[in-house]
C-alpha cells in the first residue's frame, strides 16, 4: 500500500493525460511542413538577409513553399545550395562563389576634395550635401555605409579613406552592393583577383585634373588583352569574367595604375633547359627586358620582373616554360 | 485692425534683414559666360534643343519641356554655345547644362507680346504661356507654376494666396520686389487669380516689413483691387512654408503627403507671380531673377537682378567679399539653404540668395540628446525630431515610417533650437533617403 | 627582392594637382540650417544649478554646514565618478555638461542631513556609475538616476536614512515633537484626526522650510524661487509641477479622512501634504527632468498624473511615509510606454487608408 | 582530461555566467553561500543523475514524447532531493523553500538532458553533468559570496569586516540583478582580454 | 467583506508587493528572453495570464482532492509539472486547431511556458497558507493569485519591454551591452517596486 498508491497516482496521472495528449494529437492535427525546420537547422542563421527573406526561417519557409530559390542563401554558398536541394528532392545550378570589390583607391593621397564636409558619418548622408566633398562625382566617400551593412564585418576603411574588401571573410552576399550610394561597389567571381578601380566616366583629361589613380579611359588595357575580354563603355574598361583571361596583362599596362590586384605574388615564369632560344617568348612577353638571352641560347626570366601573366606559356613551341610559386592573397 | 496670423510651432531665428533691406535692386551685367543647367525645377529635364556651335539670342528656348511636370529652359544672354555637357549644378549632383559664351550683344528674341490685352485671353492659354515661359515657383521649391494652376477638377481651388512671407533670415529679394514692382505684383496676382476663379485671394506679409506692406495697402487702396486682401503675419520662421501658411492665412491642414490644391489652395512666392506678369503682358521668358548677396563674410551686400547661369563666384567678387576667409557659400538662406562645395556653379532659378560665412557655422559642441522637447515644440509639423534622428541613426525604418518621418518639411527649426547642436534635419533627410530605397525595393520585390 | 604585383607607385602627382586646389576655395559643406540658437545643454544644466542654489542656502539655515558639507560630498564624488567612468571606458569625458553636478545636488538634497557622508558618496557612485553611465551617459538613461542613489540608500540604509535633524529654529515650530520627525512622519503616526490645528499651525513653518526633513526638500519657497528661474528661462515647463502637485491635492481633498469635502480639515490635509515631504522638490525639480519624462506634451501630463496617484496611494497606504520618489521613478518605467501612445498627432494626419 | 572538462563546465560553458541559464534560482537563493553552495549541490546531483538515467534510455525514449520523458525523469530526482533534504537538512530546505522542487524546471537541466544526454553515452552523460553542475555551483557560490559579504557583511553566518555597515539592498532583489550584471561584466571583460591577449 | 479585503490583498501583493519577476525571481529566463519588442511581450504576458489561471485551478483540485486526500504530498512537484505540461501541449494544439490567429500571437510562446519556473511556482505557492488570511488558499483565492501572478509577470515584462527598446537607442557601453545591461534595468525597476513594500489598503 505504501509503495502502491504514489506509483497508482502518478501512473493514473500520466495515464490520463497521456490519453488525453494522444487524442488530442489526432483531433487536433494541424500539418507543418518538417522541411522547414531542417532547412533551418542548415542555414547560417546569419540572418543577413542576402535572401530577401526577414532572416533565414523566412527563408526557410520561403524555400519549402517555393518561392525562393534553394541557391538563395548567398553566405552558405553551393554547400548549403546542395544540402537544401537535397532535402527538397531537386536539382540545382550552383553559382559561382563570388565577391565584393570596391571600384575605387582614390583615397586621401590621391584624390581632390572641393571641400569639407562636416556631418553625419554616413556616405549617403554626404551624397545628401552638394554630392559630397569629392571632385570626383564617383569616387569612395569613405564614411563606412558599406561597412555597417556588411553582415560578415568582411569590409573596411583603409588608411587611405577607402572601403576595402577581405576576401577571405566576403561571402558575396552583396548588401554592400546595394547600399553604396555611388555604386561603385560591385560582385566578381571569387577566382578572379583583378579588378578596375575606378568607376568614373568622365573624359580623361577630366579625371587627371583630380584624380591620380582615375582611368583616363586611355584603352591600353584593351589593347593589351587580345581575347577581347575588356571592352571599353563609357570611358570605362568593362572586364568580361566570362572569358578565359587573368587580366594580368592588362593591369600591368596600365598607367595610370588604376587596376587592383588582390594577389600579393604572382607566380614567376620559368624557362627550363628544353630552350631552344628561339625568341619566341621575348617577342610575346608584354614586360620589356623580362627575358633575356641570346637567340639561339637559354633564355632567363628576369624574376623582378616577370608580372606572371603567363603568356610565354603558349608561346614556347618545346614548352619549356612554367609558372612557379603559388599566389596568396591579400589579406 | 489686421488679425496678426500664426501657425503653431516654429522659431525665432535674428532676421538680420537690416544690411540689404534698404538697397534697392541692381542689375548685375551679365556675364562673359553663362552655365544654364537643363534643371532647374522638380520634374522633368529639359531636352537641349541647341547643340555646340549654335547663336542664341536672350530669351531663346534652349532646352524644351520633356513633360507635364517640365518647363522649358532659355537662354540668358546672347551668343555661341560652347558646349553641352554635365556640369555641377547647386543642388550637388552634376547635371546636363548648356554652356553659352556671351558676345555682349544682348540680342533679344523677338518676344511674342500679347495683341490682346490679357484679361481676354482664356485662362488655358493664360496656363500654356505661363509654362512655355519657364515659370517656376521661385521661393525655392521650383515647383513648375503651370502645374500648381492646374488643379484637377476633383480638387476646386477657391483661394490664392501670395507668400510675401520671405521667412528665412539675410534674405530681402522679394521685400524689394514688393517695394519696387508693387503695381506689377498685383497685376499678377490678378492674372492668377483669373486662371484659377479663385473666390478669395491673399498676399501674406510678415510684420517686420512694415514698408512692403504699406506699399502693397496703398497699392490696393488706389487701384481699388478689392478681392485682393493684405494678411499680415507673425514674423516667425517657417511662416513662408507653403502648409504654414495655409494654416495661418485659412486655418485649413494640407493633408499628409498632400499638395496645398487638396484643401482648395494655390500658393504662389512675390518672385513668381511678377513673372507671371512678365510672361503674360510683356512676352518675357523666365531667365533672370532677384538674388541677395550677403552674410558676414559679404564686405558690399546687395539685391541684384542676376541672369540665370551666372557662375556665383563673380556675384561674390561683386559684393566685395574676402573669399580667402570665406569658408560657407550657401544658395539660399540660413535655415534650409545649400551649402556649395565651390563657387563655379551658377544661379538657377530658384537661388533667391547667396550667403557667405566666414565662420563653419555649426562647429559647436555637440551634447547627447537629453530629451527636452525643444524639437517637438519647433517643429511646425509636430513631429518628434529627436527621436526620428535616433530611429535613423539605428537604422530603425519602420519605426521611423510610423512616427511620420515622411512628413517632414526639413525647415530646420528643430536644428536651430536643439541645445544638444544635433543636426536632426540631416538625420532625418538620410531617413528619407533610407525610406525611400526600402520603398523601392519593396516595389521591385512585389513586381 | 620582392615585387609586390602589378602596382607601380607614381610620385609626380602633387604637382599635376596643385593649380586645381589653388583655384577651389576650400569650403565647408553641412546640412542646413547653418544658423543655431545659442542655448546649450551645458548652459541648461548650469540654470538648472543657479535654480538650486535658493534650496541650498535655505538648507544651510536651517540644517547648518553639514548640509552644505553633505551637498559638496555628493557633487564631488558624482563628477568623479562621471570623470573616471567614462575614463575607463574609453569615451570621451562628459563631465563638461556639468549633468553629474546637477545628479549630485539632487542626491544629496534628497537624503538626510544627517547622513554619514561616505553614504552619500556611495549613493552618489551608485546614481551616476548604475543609474546613468551604464545607459551610455547623459541621455541614455531612463530613470533619475539622483532617485535612483537616493532609493539605493533608502534599501541600503534604511535606518541612517529615516533619521532626521532637528531644525535650527526649533521654537519656531508649531508642532512639539515634530522636530525629530518629518511632518509626513507625523502625518502618518501622530495625527489622530482630532489635532487638526497643528497641522494649520505648522503651514507657514513647512512653506520657509523649517522642519525636519531631506537637505533640499524642506524649504518650499526656496524652491519655488528656482523654478520661477526655470519657468522664466522655459526649462521647465508647468505640465509636469502643475498636475502632479494638483493631483496630490485633489486626492487628498477628496480623500481627507472624514468624507467632508468642505471643513477646514479637508483643506488643511492637502495644503499640508502638498508642502510637506520632497514633494516640491520632486514636483519641480526630478519630474521635469527631461531625459527621464516624457518627451510629448500630453505623455508629460499622464506622467504627472500618474506621479500624483502613486504619491497618494503610497503615502496613504504604503509602506513609506513619503511616496514621492518612488512614485517618480516607477513612473519613470512608463515613459517609453506613455510616448508611445500619445505620439503628437501631426499636421494635417490623416487617418490611415488601408 | 578531468581539468579540460572542468574548465569547460566552470569557465567557457558556465551555465549561468555564459550560457545565461538557470537565473531564476541562482538569484533567488544566492543571499547567503550556505544556501547558493546547497542549491548547487542539489542541482548537481539532480542533473547527473538524470543524465545518466536519460542517457541510457536515450534508445527506448520516442522522439515525440521525450520532453514530457526527461521532465518525468528530472522530477522523480528532484523528489529524492526534496526528501532527503527534508530528512537530514530542514534548516536548508526551509531557506530554499519553492525552489528545490522548482529545480524541475531549471532550464540547465532540461537543457543538458536535450543538448547532451540524449546524444552521448552514459559515462559522458555522467561527466558532464557533474561538470555543468559544479559550474553552476560555482557561479552561485560566487553571486552568494559577493551578496552575503556586501549585504549582510557575514559568511556562512560568521562576521566579515569589523567596521563595515552592511548593505541590505544586496540580499533584496535588486542587488541580485546588480550583482549578476556587475560578475557577467567582469567576465566579458575577462574574456574579452583572453581574446585579445 | 473579508474575502474581498483578502482578494485585493492577494492581487496587490501577486503584482505589486512580490512581484514574481522582481521580488521572487521567477520566470526570468522569459523575462529577458522575450521583452525585446513590446508585441511580443504582450503576447508572451497574454500566454502566461493564460496557462497559469488553467494550471492554479488544475493544481488546485489534484493537490486538494488527490495529494491531500491520499496523503501522498512528496509527489507534488512530480504531478504539477505533469499536469503543466500536459496541460500547455493542450492549449497550444488547441489553439492551433480553434483559433489560428491567437495561435500565431501565442504560439510561439507556449513551449516556453511549459520550462517557466513561474507557471510551477504559483501552483506551489498556492499549495502554501495564504498569508494575507492565515489559512490554505480557497480556490477561488487561488485562481485570482494565478491571474494577477500572471498579470505581475506581464506588467514587468511589457514594461522591461518598453525600457529596452527605448535603450536600443541609447550607447550603452560595449561591455555591458545584452544581458548584463538588461539585469541593470531590471534591478532599477526592481529598485523602483520598493515603492510598493507595504502596501495595504486596508490598513
Amino acid at each position: 500500500m505504501e509503495i502502491t498508491l504514489p506509483v497508482l497516482i502518478v501512473g493514473s496521472v500520466g495515464l490520463f493525460f497521456g490519453i488525453g495528449l494522444a487524442i488530442a494529437s489526432k483531433k487536433l492535427h494541424v500539418f507543418t511542413d518538417p522541411r522547414i525546420s531542417e532547412i533551418l537547422n542548415i542555414l547560417p542563421n546569419a540572418n543577413c538577409g542576402a535572401c530577401g527573406y526577414p532572416g533565414c526561417s523566412g527563408f526557410a519557409k520561403a524555400v519549402v513553399e517555393g518561392k525562393a530559390e534553394p541557391t538563395g542563401c548567398i553566405p552558405g554558398g553551393s554547400k548549403v545550395a546542395n544540402a537544401i536541394a537535397d532535402i527538397l528532392g531537386v536539382t540545382t545550378l550552383l553559382n559561382e562563389p563570388m565577391m565584393a570589390v570596391v571600384h575605387c583607391k582614390g583615397g586621401k593621397n590621391e584624390a581632390l576634395e572641393y571641400s569639407d564636409y562636416d556631418g553625419i558619418t554616413d556616405c549617403n548622408a554626404a551624397v545628401l550635401i552638394g554630392n559630397g566633398p569629392k571632385i570626383c562625382q564617383s569616387g569612395c566617400l569613405g564614411l563606412g555605409t558599406c561597412v555597417n551593412a556588411c553582415p560578415f564585418n568582411a569590409i573596411f576603411i583603409n588608411n587611405n579613406g577607402i572601403a576595402e574588401v577581405d576576401p577571405k571573410k566576403c561571402t558575396g552576399c552583396g548588401k554592400c552592393v546595394k547600399a553604396c550610394p555611388r555604386n561603385i561597389i560591385s560582385l566578381i567571381p571569387k577566382v578572379h583577383k583583378i579588378f578596375v578601380a575606378c568607376s568614373n566616366h568622365d573624359r580623361g583629361a577630366k579625371v587627371k585634373k583630380y584624380c591620380s589613380v582615375g582611368c583616363t579611359a586611355c584603352t591600353l588595357c584593351v589593347k593589351a588583352t587580345p581575347s577581347g575580354a575588356i571592352s571599353m563603355e563609357n570611358n570605362l574598361p568593362v572586364l568580361d569574367y566570362s572569358r578565359e583571361e587573368n587580366f594580368i596583362t592588362a593591369a600591368y599596362k596600365c598607367p595610370s595604375n588604376c587596376f587592383s590586384d588582390l594577389v600579393k605574388f604572382r607566380p614567376k615564369a620559368n624557362i627550363d633547359t628544353k630552350c631552344d632560344g628561339c625568341g619566341e617568348c621575348v617577342a610575346v612577353c608584354p614586360v620589356k627586358d623580362a627575358i633575356e638571352g641570346e637567340k639561339g641560347t637559354r633564355h632567363v626570366i628576369k624574376k623582378d620582373r616577370c608580372i606572371g601573366c603567363g603568356i610565354c606559356l603558349n608561346s614556347c613551341h618545346v614548352h619549356a616554360i612554367s609558372l612557379w610559386g603559388a599566389g596568396s592573397v591579400k589579406s | 485692425m489686421f488679425k496678426k496670423c500664426t501657425f503653431k510651432g516654429g522659431v525665432h531665428p535674428p532676421h538680420n534683414k537690416n544690411r540689404t533691406e534698404k538697397l534697392p535692386i541692381e542689375i548685375f551685367p551679365a556675364p562673359e559666360k553663362v552655365i544654364i543647367p537643363l534643371s532647374q525645377h522638380i520634374g522633368a529635364p529639359a531636352k537641349p534643343v541647341v547643340k555646340r556651335g549654335d547663336y542664341v539670342t536672350v530669351g531663346q528656348m534652349i532646352g524644351e519641356a520633356s513633360g507635364f511636370i517640365s518647363v522649358p529652359i532659355h537662354s540668358s544672354v546672347s551668343g555661341k554655345i560652347l558646349s553641352v555637357a554635365p556640369f555641377p549644378h547647386p543642388l550637388g549632383k552634376q547635371v546636363m547644362a548648356v554652356e553659352i559664351e556671351n558676345d555682349g550683344k544682348d540680342e533679344k528674341a523677338a518676344y511674342k507680346s500679347s495683341e490682346n490685352p490679357w484679361r481676354e485671353i482664356a485662362p488655358g492659354e493664360l496656363i500654356q504661356r505661363i509654362q512655355s515661359a519657364g515659370i517656376v515657383g521661385m521661393g525655392g521649391a521650383s515647383f513648375p507654376a503651370h502645374v500648381k494652376l492646374s488643379p484637377p477638377s476633383n480638387k476646386p481651388v477657391d483661394t490664392l494666396i501670395i507668400n510675401g512671407a520671405e521667412c528665412e533670415p539675410y534674405l530681402t529679394a522679394d521685400h524689394r520686389l514688393m517695394l519696387e514692382r508693387t503695381e506689377d505684383l498685383l497685376i499678377g496676382v490678378l492674372i492668377l487669380k483669373k486662371i484659377l476663379n479663385a473666390k478669395r485671394c491673399y498676399i501674406g506679409i510678415e510684420e517686420n516689413k512694415p514698408y512692403a506692406i504699406s506699399a502693397v495697402k496703398t497699392a490696393i487702396k488706389k487701384n481699388h483691387y478689392d478681392k485682393i486682401k493684405l494678411v499680415i503675419l507673425r514674423a516667425k520662421y517657417p511662416q513662408g512654408g507653403e502648409k504654414q501658411l495655409i494654416d495661418a492665412i485659412t486655418g485649413r491642414n494640407v493633408p499628409s503627403g498632400g499638395l496645398p490644391m487638396d484643401c482648395g489652395c494655390v500658393v504662389q512666392n512675390v518672385g513668381t507671380t511678377i513673372a507671371v506678369r512678365d510672361a503674360i503682358i510683356d512676352g518675357h521668358p523666365l531667365y533672370q531673377r532677384v538674388v541677395t548677396v550677403t552674410g558676414p563674410a559679404v564686405g558690399s551686400p546687395k539685391n541684384l537682378l542676376v541672369r540665370t547661369g551666372t557662375p556665383m563666384k563673380y556675384l561674390l567678387e561683386a559684393c566685395q567679399t574676402d573669399m580667402e576667409a570665406t569658408k560657407k557659400v550657401i544658395m539660399g538662406g540660413p535655415m534650409m539653404g545649400l551649402a556649395q562645395t565651390h563657387t563655379d556653379v551658377p544661379v538657377i532659378k530658384s537661388t533667391s540668395g547667396i550667403l557667405a560665412y566666414n565662420k563653419t557655422t555649426p562647429g559647436i559642441r555637440e551634447y547627447p540628446c537629453i530629451n527636452c522637447g525643444r524639437c517637438i515644440q519647433a517643429c511646425p509639423i509636430n513631429l518628434v525630431p529627436s527621436r526620428l534622428a535616433k530611429f535613423v541613426e539605428r537604422k530603425k525604418i519602420d519605426e521611423a515610417v510610423e512616427w511620420n518621418l515622411m512628413d517632414c518639411i526639413e525647415c530646420g527649426s528643430c536644428t536651430f533650437i536643439c541645445p544638444s547642436k544635433i543636426n536632426l534635419v540631416h538625420f532625418i533627410k538620410l531617413g528619407k533617403v533610407h525610406i525611400q530605397a526600402k520603398r523601392a525595393a519593396a516595389a521591385s520585390k512585389k513586381q | 627582392m620582392t615585387t609586390p604585383s602589378v602596382t607601380r607607385p607614381k610620385p609626380d602627382f602633387q604637382s599635376q594637382v596643385n593649380d586645381v586646389k589653388r583655384e577651389t576655395v576650400s569650403l565647408h559643406i553641412s546640412s542646413s540650417p547653418h544658423i543655431r540658437h545659442g542655448e546649450s545643454v551645458r548652459g541648461i544644466m548650469l540654470w538648472v544649478i543657479a535654480a538650486l542654489i535658493p534650496s541650498l542656502i535655505a538648507s544651510v539655515i536651517f540644517f547648518g554646514f553639514q548640509a552644505l558639507f553633505l551637498t559638496s560630498v555628493s557633487v564631488i564624488s558624482a563628477v568623479l565618478a562621471e570623470w573616471l567612468i567614462s575614463h575607463l571606458l574609453k569615451r570621451p569625458s562628459s563631465t563638461g555638461d556639468f549633468s553629474a553636478v546637477v545628479t549630485g545636488l539632487l542626491l544629496a538634497y534628497n537624503v538626510s542631513p544627517l547622513l554619514p557622508w561616505w553614504m552619500v558618496a556611495i549613493g552618489s557612485v551608485f546614481a551616476i556609475g548604475v543609474a546613468k553611465m551604464a545607459f551610455g551617459g547623459l541621455g541614455g538613461n531612463f530613470i533619475n538616476p539622483a532617485l535612483a542613489g537616493r532609493a539605493f540608500l533608502m534599501a541600503s540604509y534604511p535606518a541612517a536614512m529615516t533619521s532626521w535633524k532637528a531644525t535650527g529654529f526649533g521654537s519656531l515650530s508649531g508642532i512639539d515633537g515634530i522636530t525629530s520627525a518629518t511632518p509626513l512622519e507625523y502625518f502618518k503616526s501622530g495625527f489622530s484626526g482630532e489635532n487638526i490645528s497643528e497641522l494649520q499651525n505648522a503651514l507657514g513653518n513647512l512653506f520657509i522650510g523649517n522642519v525636519g526633513g531631506c537637505i533640499g526638500e524642506t524649504s518650499v519657497i526656496a524652491l519655488l524661487i528656482g523654478a520661477m528661474l526655470l519657468w522664466y528661462k522655459k526649462i521647465i515647463g508647468f505640465r509636469i509641477p502643475l498636475f502632479y502637485i494638483g493631483t496630490v491635492f485633489f486626492l487628498f481633498w477628496i480623500f481627507n479622512g472624514s468624507g467632508d469635502v468642505f471643513s477646514s480639515r479637508a483643506l488643511t490635509i492637502p495644503l499640508y501634504q502638498i508642502l510637506s515631504g520632497g514633494l516640491m522638490l520632486g514636483a519641480l525639480f526630478m519630474a521635469t527632468d527631461m531625459v527621464t519624462s516624457p518627451i510629448t506634451p500630453t505623455g508629460k501630463i499622464i506622467f504627472a498624473l500618474g506621479c500624483g496617484i502613486l504619491t497618494f496611494v503610497i503615502r496613504k497606504f504604503g509602506g513609506y511615509p513619503e511616496g514621492v520618489s518612488y512614485s517618480i521613478l516607477l513612473m519613470n518605467l512608463f515613459v517609453p510606454h506613455i510616448e508611445r501612445y500619445t505620439k503628437p498627432r501631426i499636421y494635417g494626419e490623416v487617418k490611415k487608408r488601408d | 582530461m578531468i581539468k579540460d572538462e572542468l574548465r569547460r563546465g566552470i569557465i567557457h560553458e558556465n551555465p549561468i555566467l555564459v550560457l545565461a541559464l538557470g537565473l531564476c534560482p541562482s538569484l533567488a537563493v544566492s543571499t547567503s553561500l550556505q544556501n547558493g553552495f546547497g542549491m548547487g549541490m542539489a542541482a548537481t546531483f539532480v542533473l547527473a543523475c538524470s543524465n545518466v538515467i536519460i542517457s541510457s534510455m536515450r534508445r527506448i525514449i520516442p522522439d515525440k514524447v521525450r520532453i514530457p520523458c526527461f521532465i518525468v525523469v528530472i522530477a522523480a530526482f528532484v523528489t529524492m532531493v526534496q526528501l532527503i533534504m527534508k530528512a537530514y537538512l530542514p534548516a536548508l530546505d526551509k531557506q530554499l523553500g519553492i525552489f528545490v522542487p522548482l529545480i524541475v524546471v531549471n532550464c540547465i537541466i532540461l537543457g543538458r538532458a536535450e543538448a547532451f544526454a540524449s546524444k552521448n553515452s552514459i559515462s559522458k552523460s555522467l561527466v558532464d553533468g557533474i561538470v555543468i553542475g559544479l559550474g553552476f555551483t560555482f557561479s552561485l557560490c560566487i553571486l552568494s559570496i559577493i551578496r552575503e559579504i556586501l549585504g549582510s557583511n557575514k559568511l556562512l553566518g560568521l562576521k566579515f569586516f569589523p567596521g563595515y555597515e552592511p548593505m541590505t539592498i544586496f540580499i533584496l532583489a535588486p542587488g541580485g540583478f546588480f550583482t549578476i550584471a556587475f560578475v557577467m561584466a567582469v567576465v566579458r571583460y575577462l574574456g574579452n582580454r583572453r581574446k585579445g591577449a | 467583506m473579508e474575502s474581498f479585503a483578502s482578494l485585493i490583498g492577494i492581487s496587490v501583493s501577486a503584482i505589486f508587493i512580490s512581484n514574481f519577476v522582481l521580488s521572487r525571481f521567477l520566470g526570468l529566463c522569459p523575462f529577458l528572453g522575450v521583452s525585446k519588442k513590446i508585441s511580443s511581450a504582450v503576447g508572451m504576458g497574454m500566454a502566461v495570464i493564460f496557462v497559469m489561471v488553467i494550471a492554479s485551478g488544475f493544481t488546485w483540485i489534484i493537490n486538494r482532492f488527490v495529494l491531500l486526500r491520499f496523503d501522498v504530498e512528496f509527489l507534488r512537484t512530480i504531478v504539477f509539472i505533469l499536469v503543466i505540461a500536459a496541460l500547455v501541449q493542450l492549449v497550444e494544439m488547441a489553439l492551433q486547431k480553434y483559433s489560428p490567429a491567437l495561435y500565431e500571437a501565442l504560439g510561439i510562446f507556449l513551449p516556453l511556458i511549459t520550462t517557466n519556473c513561474a507557471v510551477l511556482g504559483v501552483a506551489l505557492i498556492n499549495t502554501e497558507i495564504n498569508p494575507i488570511t492565515g489559512l490554505q488558499f480557497t480556490f477561488f483565492e487561488t485562481i485570482v493569485n494565478g491571474t494577477m501572478s500572471g498579470v505581475g509577470f506581464m506588467l514587468a515584462l511589457v514594461l522591461m519591454a518598453g525600457l529596452r527598446e527605448k535603450l536600443e537607442l541609447s550607447n550603452t557601453p560595449e561591455i555591458l551591452e545584452g544581458l548584463p545591461i538588461s539585469f541593470i534595468t531590471a534591478g532599477l525597476m526592481a529598485l523602483a517596486f520598493l515603492g510598493f513594500a507595504g502596501l495595504n489598503f486596508f490598513a
